[in-house]
């Protein structure tokens, strides 16, 4: 039985079909990384699968169970944590309190939140910022203080939406250690990201989609030579 | 049958009205996105501008040239100074905006209460219950022609927001604010344009609805009801959603008058809105799609 | 988040004390509505302020309240002080379904269907006559002669509100609240059940309206359905109460309320008379034509106020105090 | 949370002590407390009343005041709401130590201003809040010179037999307390005469439409159309009426919006041979009714109307009962007001307990009056009439 696989996924937005058959299987304990063109249907995918909206047709199996249309808040608590692309501070409180918020998902008291939320922080590296409103912090501690939050949950599975776009080369560098240390953790990763170095870097497989249907599988190399995710894809930047 | 036929009439005739208060009100709620709570009060100031004029002879037909372009430059004064300012401050409700619009509409109101007291006004005219019948039916002439001038004026905004660079503006500013920015347009100006428009499409309301009504300070409020209620009854931003809406508030408001009973006639307004809230959200724009 | 000023305990002992020092049955009266109005825009500041579902009728939660007690006269003859106890309840049972049913739709949709809602029962109470009294109202004769009893009892209801709302917003439930305010998606994702946890908070916020509701109808001894649902009177006046004071802040509401009655009072009594006392002394008209113009104008006052606070204290008084305390005492050294 | 502002509760104890400062009295004075709409939608009523008030009490004081001293009258504004009311009564009774209070206009508020005038034990004398209930709570404190809503029909029963034919009656009316009572009593007293009630509707006031509810009562053709109605409503009533060419016998108005000037001006031909209830117009034979009517009008170049005259008497009554009291303890105010039996301007007041009303007074005779020709004639009873009622009304397109 696979940990966590996604079969034949569709969903239309009015007439247009935004994601049209995406089909995949991720081991436990992998990083995944998906692939594709802007507006190929991976956020749509992740939408998906995190409960933001339910898909047209198709399955979402995680644990051997089926999790498509719940409620986001549901599958938070299944296991499964989230970051968005656009990210989405809660602005008026500290990184701490946005961290704390997260941390209630798996204890009940204001004691133990706290504690939660200060390990996970000095984990991820927010520390310093602790106590700085959300809305002050610059672009790399947002994206940061998104993965933060989702790890306050304690998810088994961790869906990163794009959380190096937008960082500098040591940031990058210091996206990719986190992702390493929290997938050490013993969690499972799968990632969508546009830049190239850090999803060739870090994924033990990778996924690619294409007009909202899956194209290619394998591991990075082997999708790196695949002839049509260059031509789709890559064929931009590596031609 | 007669009672129906006369109800239908009396309905479809103060739809009409409700039709031009609702186009002001549905044009800003599509560009701003907020709810204008000092609509209803903007036309009660029209209706005075049109009292005013009426004391000196003038008719309140006429007096639209000056009311209209009054309230033009009311709301344009208020968007601009008053709403504009509060898009770069930041707050923790989002409806700042309506809650501006609140404080508007009390000070419009206390301000023409200081001026006129709470006397009602009235203005007369030769015509005010001037009717004509149609096969027993009566069709009271200022509510009549005050509905083709209702449907004149939509027609008239309709044209203006497909064919003119103005109106192609105002709808993509209605539709995405961010993109209609990208794409070079003004938004400041867009909202600015489109608050006096509605100001001035209600203040035709007002003038029209003077000859057959009368006039006093708080009359604005349930007026700023129904504008809401036809605005979502027919979609936000919607022209023809709003004649849609207006005419089946003004049917369904005489329609229950006659079978339910007078007292009934608001409620069956705000369930219908509930009604349509809960099952057709978007309203008739999700039906005609313009 | 901190814990209790000491300001704030020395200002409930000191309101605790008053009647001892000050037992002049006007001055109650006012403490009394000040008292209120903290409950009723803590109420609404619970909702709106921290969990960002703005509401435009709360009236119809203070109604329903009062009417629960009022009826319990009408119908059985009850004590109205049964309704202090069902007044919040039944208002809870008002908003949950309510909520239910329109939490779903975001943004200003809540708000309206609030004043729908609002608008609704202001006409039911009105048709249903042989039920509720019609426009003629419902007409109790108070407990007590003194106001002291009913001080007393407002006083505890405000400070056990004060300290509900603030140990709610300490918990769980007022992180969850906020994160709800700041970011419904984020919300999400974090685990929260938000359509849930709204309905939690408009819950307290229509149980403790309602019991305010309810406390109105012991004290005032009369209500009619454009009294106590009335837009202008409670559903506006709420938000301007917590807006004046500061949206989202433990003791905005309390600030605000007490700018609101001190300033509708102000306006109402003519400056408290100051300008009949002036106009006597001198013998002049212009003070009495002045009180005349200054009786008129307190919605406007409140009118004016709104559009100031909006633009320049968009947090309120207290939300936005450090900005206030820069540019009025600037030239002092920081306290 | 942030810091907690000191500066705020500086400004608290400011606003104090300038509440504290307020209200200092000059001594001697008879205090007379009165409780008025004087903002708000009542305003144009409570400022009519109050002028009448003034006047009156200017007068009193000129012929000697009372007993030495002068009339100093204390106006609160109730602004139209009960709870106002309230506390505008409280402050009167508690802080300024009035000696008596009078006034109260709207049903609501009075009823929420007697309720404190009684738990103090201060005599109100009710001016014109008409709720039945009001002398109905066995309140020992509290008088009224003002009829009760429920005989606004009175006259127009005996006029009915009068004129004859009448079987069948529309009654509308406006959503409000007094439209509501009255609709129940005169239904009660409309089944009592063998008329059948067709149709009873309410109306929300400020209705832009009355169609939908005229065409219903047009189809059950009433010989009578009741109206209780604000004036506004009604000239909309009447010219829809008109619009619609319904014809019954009658049109009849029950008080408070049909005599008003504004009126007959809005509804213009379409008020022409309404009949309406009232309690007093300046033709009644009491005297200084006229004088009233005219000093009004010369002192202020404004129409008065019977709520004014209501007041005008009411500070007579009040006069008188201060003069014959022992002392101007409460109490002895009380049995003095209790034992009144004068004549004034609005008509003669005695207080007196019928069914469950104690310490109401009852006039002899209400009115009826008709516009004729834009004038508004007494034309009822018979002994008081100026000109004699047109019956029955002539069909829209019949006149001329």
């Amino acid at each position: 039985m696979a940990y966590f696989k996604v079969e034949k996924l569709v969903k239309y937005f009015g007439g247009l079909a935004a994601v049209n058959g995406v089909s995949f299987e991720v081991q436990k304990g992998e990083i995944f990384g998906i692939i594709g063109p802007n507006g190929c249907g991976k956020t749509t995918t992740f939408n998906m699968i995190s409960g933001v909206f339910p898909p047209t047709s198709g399955k979402v199996i995680y644990q051997g169970k089926e999790i498509q249309g719940m409620k986001s808040h549901k599958i938070c608590h299944l296991g499964v944590g989230r970051t968005f692309q656009v990210v989405k501070p809660l602005g008026r409180m500290s990184v701490l309190d946005n961290v704390t918020a997260a941390a209630f998902s798996r204890v009940n008291t204001i004691r133990e939140a706290r504690e939660v939320a200060e390990k996970t922080i000095d984990f991820c590296g927010l520390a310093p910022v602790a106590d700085v409103l959300a809305k002050a912090l610059p672009i790399a501690g947002r994206k940061r203080l998104e993965i933060t939050r989702a790890m306050a949950t304690r998810p088994d599975l961790l869906l990163l939406d794009e959380t190096a776009a937008g960082l500098n080369p040591t940031e990058l560098l210091e996206a990719i250690e986190l992702i390493r240390k929290i997938r050490g953790n013993g969690t499972t990763v799968i990632i969508i990201e546009h830049i190239m170095h850090l999803i060739m870097t870090l994924s033990d497989r990778i996924h690619a989609i294409n007009f909202g249907q899956s194209v290619a599988e394998g591991t990075p190399k082997e999708v790196a030579a695949n002839p049509q995710v260059i031509e789709a894809y890559l064929g931009k930047d590596y031609a | 049958m007669g009672i129906l036929l006369q109800t239908i009439v009396a309905g479809l005739l103060k739809g009409g009205l409700y039709a031009l208060i609702g186009i002001g009100m549905t044009l800003i709620m599509g560009v701003m996105g907020i709810i204008n709570l000092a609509h209803g009060q903007m036309m009660m100031v029209a209706m005075y501008i049109a009292y005013v004029l009426n004391t000196m002879g003038v008719d309140p037909y006429f007096s639209l040239l000056v009311a209209m372009p009054t309230l033009f430059l009311l709301g344009v004064l208020i968007q601009k100074y008053l709403l504009n300012p509060l898009i770069k401050v930041d707050t923790i409700l989002p409806e700042n905006q309506v809650l501006m619009t609140v404080g508007i509409g009390m000070v419009l109101t206390e301000v023409i209460r200081f001026i006129f007291k709470s006397d009602y006004k009235y203005v007369t005219t030769s015509y005010s219950s001037a009717t004509f019948f149609l096969g027993g039916i009566s069709f009271n002439v200022p509510l009549t022609i005050a509905f083709f001038i209702a449907l004149a004026f939509t027609a008239a905004m309709f044209w203006f927001l497909i064919k003119t660079d103005l109106g192609r503006s105002i709808r993509a500013t209605a539709q995405d604010k961010d993109a209609a920015t990208l794409m070079g347009i003004n938004t400041g100006r867009i909202t600015v344009v489109t608050m006096g428009l509605g100001a001035a499409l209600v203040a035709a309301a007002g003038c029209l609805l003077a000859p057959v009504y009368y006039i006093f300070p708080d009359l604005g409020g349930p007026f700023t009801a129904k504008a809401f209620v036809i605005t979502i009854l027919g979609g936000l931003g919607s022209t023809v959603g709003a004649i849609l809406g207006g005419i089946t508030l003004g049917m369904a408001e005489s329609l229950g008058a006659t079978y339910l009973g007078m007292e009934y006639e608001d409620i069956v307004g705000l369930a219908i809105f509930v009604a349509v809230l809960l099952f057709l959200p978007g309203g008739f724009k999700r039906l005609t799609k313009v | 988040m901190k814990k209790t000023p000491v300001a704030a305990i020395v200002a409930v002992a000191a309101l605790a004390l008053l009647p001892l020092v000050l037992a002049d049955n006007y001055f109650l009266h006012l403490l009394i509505l000040f008292l209120i109005w903290v409950i009723i825009g803590s109420s609404w500041n619970i909702m709106a302020g921290y969990t960002g579902q703005v509401s435009f009728g709360h009236a119809a939660f203070f109604g329903t309240g009062a009417y629960t007690a009022g009826l319990f006269v009408m119908h059985g003859g009850f004590s109205a002080w049964w309704g202090m106890a069902f007044g919040g309840v039944a208002a809870m049972l008002l908003g949950l379904p309510f909520g239910a049913i329109c939490f779903p739709l975001r943004g200003a949709y809540f708000a309206l269907a609030s004043l729908a809602l609002n608008l609704i029962l202001m006409h039911l109470a009105t048709i249903a006559e042989r039920f509720t009294g019609g426009m003629q109202g419902i007409m109790i004769m108070p407990t007590f002669v003194s106001k002291v009893p009913y001080y007393y009892i407002t006083l505890g209801m405000a400070v056990a509100t004060l300290v509900v709302v603030q140990s709610i917003i300490r918990s769980k439930w007022g992180y969850y609240f906020v994160s709800i305010r700041e970011d419904q998606d984020a919300a999400e994702s974090l685990g929260i059940d938000t359509n849930r946890y709204k309905n939690v908070s408009l819950a307290v916020s229509a149980f403790f309206t309602g019991t305010a509701g309810a406390l109105y109808m012991n004290y005032m001894g009369f209500i009619d359905p454009h009294v106590v649902f009335s837009l202008h009177d409670y559903s506006v006046m709420a938000i301007l109460v917590a807006i004046v004071g500061g949206v989202g802040t433990i003791y905005g509401p309390a600030v605000g309320a007490f700018i609101m009655v001190g300033l509708q009072e102000l306006f109402r009594s003519g400056f408290f008379g100051l300008f009949k006392y002036l106009g006597d002394r001198t013998g002049s008209e212009t003070f009495t034509q002045a009180m005349e113009v200054v009786q008129h104008a307190h919605v406007l006052v409140f009118g004016i106020l709104v559009v100031v606070v909006i633009l320049f204290l968009p947090n309120g008084i207290v939300g936005d105090w450090g900005k206030i305390r820069k540019s009025v005492f600037r030239s002092k050294p920081a306290a | 949370m942030r810091a907690y502002p000191k500066g705020l509760l500086t400004v608290a104890v400011l606003l104090l002590a300038v509440v504290l400062c307020g209200g200092v009295m000059a001594a001697e004075n008879v205090k007379v407390g009165i409780v008025l709409p004087l903002t708000g939608a009542q305003a144009k009523f409570g400022e009519i009343e109050k002028r009448s008030f003034e006047m009156a009490a200017e007068e009193i004081n000129a012929a000697g005041g009372i007993k030495g001293s002068k009339l100093e009258l204390l106006f609160e504004d109730d602004t139209g709401k009960p709870d106002v009311g309230r506390a505008a009564t409280e402050k009167l009774i508690s802080r300024d130590k009035v000696t008596v209070l009078t006034g109260g206009y709207s049903s609501a508020v009075t009823q929420a201003a007697t309720a404190v005038a009684q738990q103090f034990k201060v005599p109100f004398l009710v001016t014109t809040g008409s709720a039945d209930e009001i002398t109905e709570k066995g309140y020992d404190y509290i008088f009224r010179i003002n009829p009760t809503s429920s005989e606004y029909f009175d006259p127009f029963e005996t006029l009915i037999q009068k004129a004859g034919g009448i079987k069948t009656m529309a009654l509308l009316y406006e959503n409000t307390q007094f439209g509501q009572s009255s609709a129940k009593d005169v239904e009660g007293a409309a089944k009592s005469a063998g008329i059948q009630v067709v149709v009873k509707e309410g109306y929300q006031a400020g209705a832009i439409d009355f169609k939908p509810i005229l065409s219903k009562v047009k189809g059950a053709k009433p010989d009578i159309i009741y109206m209780v109605s604000y004036v506004m409503d009604a000239a909309l009533l009447m010219a829809q009426c008109k619009e619609l060419d319904i014809n019954p016998k009658m049109f009849a108005g029950g008080g408070a919006g049909f005599t008003l000037p504004e009126f007959q001006q809005k509804a213009a031909a379409a008020a022409d041979l309404v009949y309406s209830a009232t309690l007093w117009s300046e033709d009644v034979p009491y005297k200084g009714a006229k004088e009233y009517f005219n000093k009004f009008k010369k002192k202020y170049n404004s129409e008065t109307e019977y709520h004014g005259a209501e007041a005008y008497g009411s500070m007579y009554v009040v006069a008188d009962a201060l003069k014959r009291a022992k002392s101007f303890s409460p109490n002895d105010i009380r049995d003095a007001l209790a034992a009144t039996d004068m004549m004034t301007a609005f008509g003669p007041v005695k207080f007196i307990s019928y069914g469950k009303k104690t310490q109401q007074n009852k006039l002899p005779n209400t009115f009826v009056v008709q516009w004729q020709k834009g004038k508004m004639e007494t034309v009822w009873p018979e002994a008081f009439a100026k000109k004699k009622y047109i019956f029955p009304t002539p069909a829209w397109k019949d006149r001329k």
